[in-house]
């Protein structure tokens, strides 16, 4: 046998090339920079320079494609303004949760835990702590993350898939264990998240092996010929498919898929959830879409009442459930699995114009979700003698937050509004559009659905609205908060709001930039 | 076509050992089994014609992966027992059933597809595995180095406790001992009167008192120890003898 | 002048504004700026009126523009005019009367602080009413139309302080709201079948409608009639009315509002032409009301309301004229013309006496006032024997014509109308009489409180020409038939039937009754002693008393199944509507709270839930796929 | 041109942003420049006014477009008709006189300022939608006002604001967004493109049935919430009764139009297939909501519930008038809509002075004030009076046009709204006669002030114009007559289609 | 024999990983029950390689050994995590995440 070295077009993988690259370098880091101090900053410039270098790499990639984009390695990548789309979207979410990240509290404390092996109220924790350590392996698992969302969005290959799958899935898993404070919560979130994960992973990949049994090929544009061609093996690709499907929808957070959100969303340090809750989402989307547009497509009509069963329990589901929520990130939690209905809503009868409605659903749901999450590490708990604690997640400790702290009150009030789809914020843009992919192919009732459960929906929302802005701070409580001050993190919030207005009253550049998005690189590989 | 024989021998040796996932109570002998069902796959592997594959799934299952987790169970506490009695209403029933329903399913699916078998057979062999591996999936065998250096950064974050103390000389050691009162050597030993069995009876200090701590503190608890004021008072008093104890 | 007439409307509005508008200041003085502006409309009227003597009799209609009111494309309103005989009568009557009213109030209302108010709002009515005669359009009149119903609210409830002066006032306007609905609906069906609203047009246009529609519309027409005449059913409020100062009740509630129904009939007399059903409707209306009016008042022993409920029987009497069509027409406006003198002589009378007995309205109190009293007494006894159809007083002229009138006709119909009309001038003989004895004569039942004595000039002389009037009116204009002339313009000229009796018959009949009724209400009221405290009666005069149950079948048929439908539906508004609401939050919540125990914290059973979901979708997904 | 519009939207919304940005010494005179931003835009509304050319009421007039998202077709378009011309008038004649009318309230000069920006806020909202002639924009402005009126409910008013506030939201936003399906489904049967949302671009579109139905339906739903109509109407008495009296005269008296405004502007001219098909339905709830709010009114306490129950009944009257479809009642509604905002404007603001007199709304707490407060009653009654539609009151002319111009259409209809007018007597004149009449008080009771300059200059403009248009109605009735006449040929186009 | 009956044979196997998930409360042997799921889908994969006689199969099958074990490290780094923290492998034990 004889062997040819494979040609890569890696021109197109720059972005992918620099995060995974960064990655490796600051693994690197972690080895050689000893303080703790210095290695953090390192590490922030470096994840920083290599986000905002990837995006701009990604940019640059958009403005370069040649024709509609570029197949890589026979089918297995594909590199198309939609999957740049999501590149870009994805490396923004970094950034923002890598400044997160990178928060600490005015006291100095980071959101992750000093030791990630000591035991919760150990001697070692807090000697970890006195000694100042810092689990700045963070950092190089984030870009590890991003990078494996990233090659989510590009993958069109079942088994690249499952691998980009576990890419991004393992840094996460740990990153939800590393919590600062509650850290019984922490783990038992990270356990929780990780064994139903792989479980979910278990099921794609056998789903990905019928796939493959039937249609000879893993490729997504060989699927896709398998199933037009398929004699006999129509049993063996629909469950497949389903079961790819599943896996997929997992990640997504749609019902009855939903199980961990609430957990990891709670357990986990407050930034990860922003970084988790933003970018897994829109790369789960990402992946879901390309393998429904690219591979199974042809099967869009055995497929169409799965997503629309899984919208309507989602919207519902989250609905109902986050109406009785008194902790604040559980709420949102479940407000994101209502979310995650909202997103299917767009799948059904596989509209084109989901393709550019999606991305631009995912980047208003997305900053609203990060600068929500940042604006909750600014509001925490004060002990009688004054330390300054957790995150006060309470919803009644919330009450009267507008009058200590308008500007962050009045931004929460802002995304808050914007996942309830108020006009002049993103999110409403980000519904119009969702609604109308989803009513172009037809699919109005379950629109219908869908805007009786955001009507639902608002309840909550305002619920903490009103607590924030029309209850007094309840007596005797006046100093049982406290306005944390973290640039960094403030710095996320003012960006996120001010994306959230700017693409809630001008959307239209975004728009059209996510229009030209809205075409897939098709029928290439084998 | 593969050997109908080898299939079922296959199938009893994988199976069988899979339900103690299911039954067993001891998580070791669970492991065990495992190992015997990666055993049983490793088999198959080279029944389909894919040696390579079998002898790399013995090599990580069967010597890595399974071992990690004889490991880590030694480390939890091999006897930790697990209660098979169900603790959530209708989970062990409705479990059984949801998975025995997809078992049974994917099993109707595949009963009811017809897929022709190639008369080729793949070359499982190292080289057209290696040859494959870095042609077409080259770009996922890189960052397949990405999920390993995740794993080793994931298991050295939760697990690797660095050393949060400095660490100490000898003289240190030594000061700390003596500081906190402690034998300045090491501990005596027991047994000062060698008769029959000297290690209930404490040693004696130089002033002759006896030194308690230097008996095992077993034999304490068991109540065996001898005060050795007998003894001392055998050996001043000559005329009493062992035996007329 | 005639072009002129507006200023008929305009002059007592501005007056009516100023007053209200100047406030405090004008406290002083600002009554004698009322009763100049009642006088000026009159100096325009009776200008306008001797013009119009000048003019042929088919040119006397005339038209004033006032100015483009509702440009609607459909609906074009202009805001116009029509001074004709009729409206001039009216005009005649309303400004004459009225100012004389205004004249008297001066004094009659000089101690009350609100003096300037009230002769506002007495300025704001004529106003009102004369806005209601003059106008050219249903509509326009309409305005006139709750406009003195407004007025008649304000001045009944003058003295609201005393919550049921108050309550009396809301019931006159409710009531009356009840008979505008008629004539809403009357507009509505004549824009739907017409397409138009005013006068003109819709004459114009009666002859092409059906009879049903006009039927129709003539019987909106007569609830509306009814609201304001307060005719039967809708006559409740009058008796409360009388809460009102006396010289309100001359006025609004006797001489001029009450009668705008009997206008409204006789107005629209080309619709009615083309619905007898309706016409014969309007007759047995007042045919009935005259004699329930004449029942109550036998029984009142309140003056104003034993006047009030004359008045009822007397309007009921033109209703039954304009009920009979173009024969009763121009009666039923004279019978007007004349009650209107001396029902608000009488009016004025009754508020001499409360003058001089300190506000006693309770005739068992009185008795023996002629001494005392004179002027009020001699004026009194003039419109007494007018109502009373003695001739040659007024009311005989009137009245014995619609009596005769009533009398025409076929079938049944002349025995029942007639019937009615004749014994009613029995009734009101006995009922006035004994009001009138009641008063002036017999023994004084007064208490060492009141000291009677007449009223000063300024009441007394307006007391004296409405008495005049009384006496000669009706000699003066039923002579040659000057008025039945004057109004043919409008009324059209009657084919003069044959009644069922000779004309010398009813007459004849008419006196004995009348005197029969005089006679025994002298044997009981005059001659022999009246019981201070009413006496126990059988039911009948309960009944009487009470305006025949009619607040009772008002309070136990609307008032009260309306407080309890209120009642219900506040409640239902709260639990059924908004608890339908409030529900649907609360099962959402409910569900969630049920939803919620699904997240029981077992990895286990999430991973349960993942599994049933994956084998439903696998069956549904491969078994609905092949 | 000058972009008159978009200047009378941008201005209310600048100066809440200059309230906002006031420091805090300045903000002892946020009253003074919330007056005198909405006094200029007052003076801009005349302007409009004068500058509309009346010959020509029935098509936009002061059009502007300028693209906005051109993505999805929407774009900043503004122009006028004669009802939208009417509507913005309202708007910009009452929220000056709310800010007087509330003068009073508040003692803390930031609480102040918010309340204020808030007010100018909703300003420019209510404008920008009785101006949009882009049905995105509309909606988006709809949707997004909620924002400021909620925070205008919820922070400043009485005991339970907080609960009206978030029912109010949850209405209104249930609502809008059931008409949001529609706008989209909407997109979809038009021509699409760069302004595919251009009212001029979605009339007279070739539907199936079933579609104009359905989205018809959604975007009625939602106005008729706006609107209040039995049996979606709760939100509002319970808001009437929390709201500041301001607040809510602000709410009733415009805001709420809006529900009728886009009935007429986009349901009908938009669908009129199916307004046509709904309307025996409309005009039965219509009905329902006469008698029914007018019977809740009768059975109130709370002076401020009882006004809000005799609009659910005045708007009633406005929804029968639009589908009657007839010339002269939808004309009328559309007067109407105008004089209700008067009417129930002056209502709201006097009971507000009452309230603000006596600290209660509940009328069994009051009597006889009459004697004390003469001018305060007077004025009270002519409202009073406005609100039963006495002729000579603008009221009057619009409800009578509704009535007699909806009798061809719908007979029994308009004979059981027409006992509408009898409760109305009823509701107001026992409100007046517990009030004001009886005995006069005595003691801490008998010292209540008289109308003061201020408050007078709040309700004798408005009763001043009520009287004006009561006699000279065609000032307003030009306006409206030909988008009432295009509408109803467009309804009967039709019904002869049919 | 047909190479198919792997298939079956994986399909049982997934099953019974699966069940040991859902049924099981010690988290090591439920992790065990997901790497046999893992392994099944590895069957399948090779006996499907074999149906079609091409390789790419037993290549994703090698994938999938190098990502288990991987997510192997990962998993029992965090089961020592929580053992270290709560003295215990029971997945009944933390709990305090729900509803």
């Amino acid at each position: 046998m004889s062997f040819t070295t494979p040609e890569i077009a890696w021109a197109p993988l720059t972005p992918l090339l620099i995060v995974l690259g960064a990655s490796a370098v600051a693994i690197l880091v972690e080895s050689f920079v000893r303080s703790p101090e210095t290695r953090r900053r390192t590490q922030l410039v470096l994840s920083l320079v290599a986000l905002v270098g990837a995006a701009g790499a990604a940019v640059v990639q958009w403005a370069t494609l040649d024709g509609a984009g570029t197949v890589v390695l026979d089918g297995m990548l594909t590199v198309d303004r939609q999957s740049l789309a999501w590149q870009v979207l994805i490396l923004v979410f970094g950034t923002l949760g890598t400044l997160l990240f990178a928060s600490r509290t005015r006291a100095g404390e980071e959101a992750f835990t000093p030791l990630g092996a000591s035991a919760p109220g150990s001697s070692d924790e807090t000697l970890a702590r006195r000694k100042g350590l810092q689990v700045t392996e963070v950092f190089p698992l984030a870009l590890v993350a991003v990078g494996g969302m990233m090659l989510f969005t590009s993958v069109t290959d079942l088994i690249f898939l499952f691998v980009a799958l576990e890419v991004f899935s393992l840094p996460l898993y740990v990153l939800v264990a590393l919590a600062r404070r509650r850290r019984f919560l922490s783990h038992e979130g990270a356990l929780k998240y990780f064994l139903l994960g792989a479980f979910s992973s278990a099921i794609l990949l056998f789903g990905a092996a019928f796939l493959y049994g039937a249609t000879g090929s893993t490729s997504y544009a060989g699927v896709a010929a398998g199933i037009s061609s398929s004699t006999g093996t129509d049993a063996l690709i629909l469950a497949g498919a389903v079961m790819v499907v599943v896996g997929l929808l997992f990640k997504i957070g749609a019902v009855p898929f939903h199980s961990w959100t609430p957990d990891a969303y709670q357990g986990a340090p407050t930034p990860v959830t922003a970084f988790m809750g933003a970018a897994t989402k829109a790369a789960a989307t990402a992946a879901l879409l390309r393998v429904m547009y690219a591979a199974l497509y042809g099967l869009n009509w055995e497929l169409s009442w799965l997503f629309w069963v899984v919208a309507i329990a989602s919207m519902l589901l989250g609905t109902v459930v986050a109406l009785v929520q008194t902790e604040l990130k559980r709420m949102l939690a479940y407000s994101s699995i209502a979310h995650a209905g909202f997103i299917l809503v767009a799948f059904a009868g596989l509209p084109d114009t989901a393709l550019s409605a999606l991305p631009f659903y995912l980047a208003s749901y997305g900053l609203a979700t990060m600068g929500a999450f940042a604006v909750i590490t600014q509001v925490r708990e004060r002990s009688d003698e004054g330390t300054v604690l957790g995150e006060a997640t309470r919803l009644g400790q919330w009450a009267g937050l507008g009058k200590r702290s308008p500007w962050l009150a009045g931004a929460m009030a802002l995304f808050l509004l914007s996942f309830a789809g108020i006009p002049l914020t993103a999110g409403f843009v980000g519904k119009f559009v969702a609604f109308s992919a989803a009513i172009s192919s037809g699919a109005w009732p379950l629109v219908l659905v869908a805007v009786i459960a955001s009507a639902a929906a608002a309840f909550f929302y305002v619920r903490l609205i009103v607590l924030m802005f029309l209850t007094d701070v309840p007596e005797g409580q006046e100093d049982a908060i406290e306005i944390d001050y973290s640039p960094l993190a403030r710095t996320v919030v003012a960006v996120t709001a001010v994306l959230v207005l700017l693409l809630g009253i001008v959307p239209g550049p975004v728009l059209s930039a996510f229009e030209n998005a809205g075409v897939l690189l098709l029928g290439a590989g084998g | 076509m593969v050997n109908t024989v080898m299939f079922w021998i296959i199938a009893a040796l994988t199976v069988i050992p899979a339900l103690s996932l299911l039954f067993a109570r001891k998580a070791v002998h669970v492991a065990m089994s495992v190992v015997l069902v990666m055993v049983g796959l490793a088999a198959a592997y080279v029944t389909l014609s894919a040696p390579f594959l079998g002898m790399v799934q013995i090599v990580v299952y069967t010597g890595a992966v399974m071992m990690l987790f004889l490991f880590v169970l030694m480390l939890v506490g091999v006897d930790q027992r697990e209660d098979l009695k169900e603790t959530i209403k209708g989970q062990r029933w409705i479990g059984l059933l949801a998975a025995a329903g997809l078992g049974a399913f994917l099993v109707s699916i595949i009963g009811r597809v017809t897929l022709p078998t190639a008369d080729t057979m793949p070359s499982g062999d190292p080289e057209a595995v290696a040859i494959a591996l870095f042609d077409r999936y080259v770009l996922v065998i890189e960052v397949l180095g990405f999920v390993l250096i995740t794993a080793a950064v994931g298991a050295l974050v939760l697990t690797h406790t660095p050393r949060l103390r400095p660490r100490k000389t000898q003289l240190e050691v030594q000061r700390d001992r003596v500081r906190v009162g402690a034998d300045p050597v090491n501990k005596p030993m027991p047994g000062v009167y060698a008769r029959h069995n000297a290690l209930d009876v404490p040693a004696l200090d130089p002033e002759g008192k006896p030194i308690e701590h230097s008996v095992s503190r077993v034999l304490e608890i068991r109540h065996q120890t001898q005060e050795g004021a007998e003894f001392r008072a055998a050996l001043e008093d000559p005329s009493r003898k062992e035996g007329d104890r | 002048m005639l072009d002129l007439t507006w200023l008929l409307i305009a002059v007592p509005l501005a007056s009516a504004a100023f007053l209200l508008l100047a406030g405090k200041r004008a406290d002083r003085w600002g009554h004698w700026v009322g009763v100049g502006a009642s006088s000026a409309a009159f100096v325009v009227g009776l200008v306008a009126l001797i013009q119009m003597l000048g003019l042929d009799s088919e040119d006397r209609a005339h038209a004033v523009h006032l100015f483009t009111w509702i440009p609607g494309g459909e609906l074009n309103l202009d805001a116009g005019l029509l001074v004709d005989p009729l409206s001039m009568t009216f005009v005649m009557l309303v400004t004459f009367v009225g100012t004389l009213i205004h004249v008297y109030s001066v004094a009659y209302m000089e101690h009350d602080a609100s003096r300037r108010r009230f002769f506002a709002y007495l300025n704001l009515f004529v106003a009102a009413m004369l806005l209601l005669v003059l106008a050219d359009s249903y509509l326009l009149l309409f305005v006139g139309w709750e406009g003195v119903g407004l007025a008649s609210y304000l001045l009944i409830g003058f003295w609201n302080h005393k919550p049921e002066y108050a309550t009396a006032a809301n019931k006159a306007f409710v009531v009356n709201r009840i008979g505008d609905i008629g004539l809403i609906l009357a507009m509505g069906l004549m824009f739907t079948y017409f397409g138009a609203l005013d006068f003109g047009s819709v004459f114009a246009a009666v002859p092409q409608a059906s009879t049903a529609q006009l039927t129709a519309i003539g019987l909106m027409l007569l609830v509306a009639a009814c609201g304001k005449s307060a005719q039967f059913p809708l006559q409740s409020w009058l008796g409360d009315a009388m809460a009102g100062p006396t010289p309100v009740s001359a006025l609004i509630h006797a001489a001029t509002m009450v009668t705008a129904g009997v206008y409204l009939i006789v107005r629209s007399a080309p619709i009615f032409e083309g619905a007898p059903a309706a016409q014969t409707t309007v007759a047995a209306i007042g045919a009935f009301t005259l004699i329930l009016g004449a029942l109550i008042g036998m029984a009142k022993d309140d003056i104003k309301k034993a006047l009030a409920a004359s008045t009822m029987s007397q309007i009921g009497y033109m209703m039954l004229a304009a009920g009979l069509g173009p024969v009763g027409y121009a009666f039923a406006i004279f019978h007007l013309v004349t009650h209107g003198f001396f029902k608000a002589g009488m009016f004025l009378g009754a508020g001499s006496v409360m003058h001089g007995m300190n506000d006693q309205v309770d005739m068992r109190r009185f008795g023996a006032l002629r001494t005392a009293m004179v002027t009020t007494w001699v004026t009194f006894g003039l419109g007494w024997l007018a109502i009373l159809g003695v001739p040659p007083f007024s009311g005989f002229w009137s009245k014995d014509k619609i009596i005769e009138a009533a009398f025409i006709g076929d079938d049944v119909q002349p025995w029942i109308l007639g019937g009615a009309a004749l014994i009613g001038a029995g009734l009101t003989a006995f009922y006035m009489s004994r009001l009138f004895f009641m008063t002036f004569h017999g023994k004084a039942r007064w208490t060492d409180e009141q000291h009677p004595h007449e009223s000063p000039a300024l009441m007394t002389v307006p007391m004296i020409i409405l008495a005049v009037g009384s006496a000669f009116l009706g000699l003066i204009l039923a002579t040659g038939d000057r008025f039945v002339t004057w109004l043919e313009p409008v009324t059209g000229h009657a084919e003069h039937g044959e009644p069922v009796l000779p004309a010398a018959v009813i007459m004849v009949a008419t006196l004995l009754l009348v005197a029969l009724g005089a006679w025994i209400a002298w044997r009981k009221y005059g001659a022999a002693d009246v019981p201070e405290t009413a006496p126990a009666a059988s039911l009948a005069t309960i009944a009487a008393r009470n305006d025949m149950f009619q607040d009772s079948v008002n309070r136990g048929v609307f008032e009260r199944p309306g407080t309890h439908l209120t009642r219900t539906l506040v409640y239902a508004d709260a639990a059924l509507v908004d608890g339908a609401v409030d529900a649907t939050a609360h099962a959402f919540a409910r569900t969630g709270e049920v939803t919620r125990k699904t997240q029981n914290g077992q990895v286990r059973s999430y991973a349960l839930t993942m599994v049933v979901g994956l084998v439903i979708v696998i069956l549904v997904v491969v078994q609905g796929g092949l | 041109m000058f972009p008159i519009l978009t200047v009378m939207v941008a201005l209310p919304a600048l100066g809440a942003v200059l309230l906002w940005a006031l420091p805090g010494g300045a903000r002892a005179r946020a009253r003074e420049v919330a007056l005198a931003v909405t006094a200029i835009e007052l003076v801009l509304a005349v302007v409009l006014f004068a500058q509309f050319d009346m010959s020509a009421a029935g098509s936009f007039q002061f059009s502007e477009t300028y693209a906005w998202i051109p993505q999805i077709g929407t774009s900043w378009a503004l122009g006028v008709n004669g009802i939208g011309l009417l509507m913005i008038v309202l708007s910009a004649l009452l929220t000056p006189l709310a800010i007087l009318a509330g003068w009073w309230e508040d003692k803390d000069d930031s609480r102040r300022t918010h309340y204020l920006a808030l007010i100018l806020l909703s300003e420019a909202f209510m404008i920008g939608i009785f101006a949009a002639r882009d049905v995105f924009l509309f909606y988006v402005l709809f949707e997004a006002m909620l924002i400021p009126l909620y925070f205008l409910i919820g922070s400043f008013g009485g005991a339970q604001r907080r609960y009206a506030a978030v029912k109010f939201l949850l209405y209104s936003l249930a609502g809008g967004l059931i008409m949001l399906v529609g706008v989209v489904a909407l997109y979809f049967q038009g021509p699409g493109g760069d302004q595919a949302f251009l009212t001029d671009n979605l009339t007279g579109l070739d539907m199936s049935t079933t579609a104009e139905r359905l989205i018809f339906l959604a975007f009625f739903l939602a106005f008729a919430i706006k609107a209040p109509m039995v049996p979606v109407h709760t939100w509002l008495p319970t808001v009437a009764e929390n709201a500041r009296p301001g607040t809510t005269a602000l709410l009733v008296a415009v805001l709420d139009k809006i529900g009728t405004f886009g009935m007429l502007t986009l349901c009908v001219a938009l669908f009129p297939e199916a307004a046509h098909w709904a309307a025996p339905v409309i005009i039965l709830f219509a009905v329902i909501s006469v008698i029914y709010g007018a019977l809740l009114a009768i059975g109130q306490k709370d002076m401020l519930r009882l006004v809000a129950f005799t609009s659910v009944s005045h708007f009633g009257i406005m929804v029968l008038g639009i589908f009657a479809f007839t010339q002269t009642s939808v004309e009328g509604a559309a007067f109407y809509m105008f004089n209700h905002g008067l009417s129930t404007g002056a209502l709201f603001f006097v009971v507000g002075f009452l309230i603000h007199r006596y600290g209660t709304a509940d009328v069994t707490q009051y009597g006889g004030l009459q004697r004390v407060v003469p001018v305060l009653a007077g004025t009270f009654l002519v409202i009073g009076l406005s609100a039963l539609a006495l002729p000579g009151l603008s009221p009057f002319v619009s409800e009578i046009m509704v009535l007699v111009g909806a009798f061809s259409a719908a007979k029994v209809a308009v004979i059981v709204s027409a006992v509408g007018v009898v409760l109305a007597a009823l509701y107001v004149l026992l409100t007046y006669q517990k009030v004001f009449t009886g005995p006069a008080p005595t003691g801490k009771r008998a010292k209540v002030r008289e109308l003061t300059r201020r408050e007078r200059i709040v309700l004798w403009p408005l009763i001043a114009l009520m009287l004006l248009l009561g006699f000279l109605p065609g000032i307003a009735i030009d306006a409206v007559r030909e988008p009432a006449h295009d509408i109803v040929a467009t309804v009967s186009s039709q019904e002869a289609g049919a | 024999m047909d190479p198919i009956n792997f298939v079956i044979l994986a399909s049982i196997l997934f099953a019974i990983g699966a069940a040991a998930v859902l049924l099981r409360r010690n988290a090591i042997i439920a992790f065990m029950g997901v790497e046999l799921m893992l392994n099944a889908a590895n069957l399948a994969l090779v006996a499907f390689s074999r149906m079609h006689g091409e390789i790419d199969g037993q290549i994703m099958a090698f994938f999938v050994l190098t990502v288990a074990a991987a997510e192997v490290v990962v998993g029992l780094g965090i089961i020592i995590a929580v053992f270290r923290a709560r003295q215990t492998i029971s997945l009944d034990e933390p709990a305090e995440l729900k509803g």
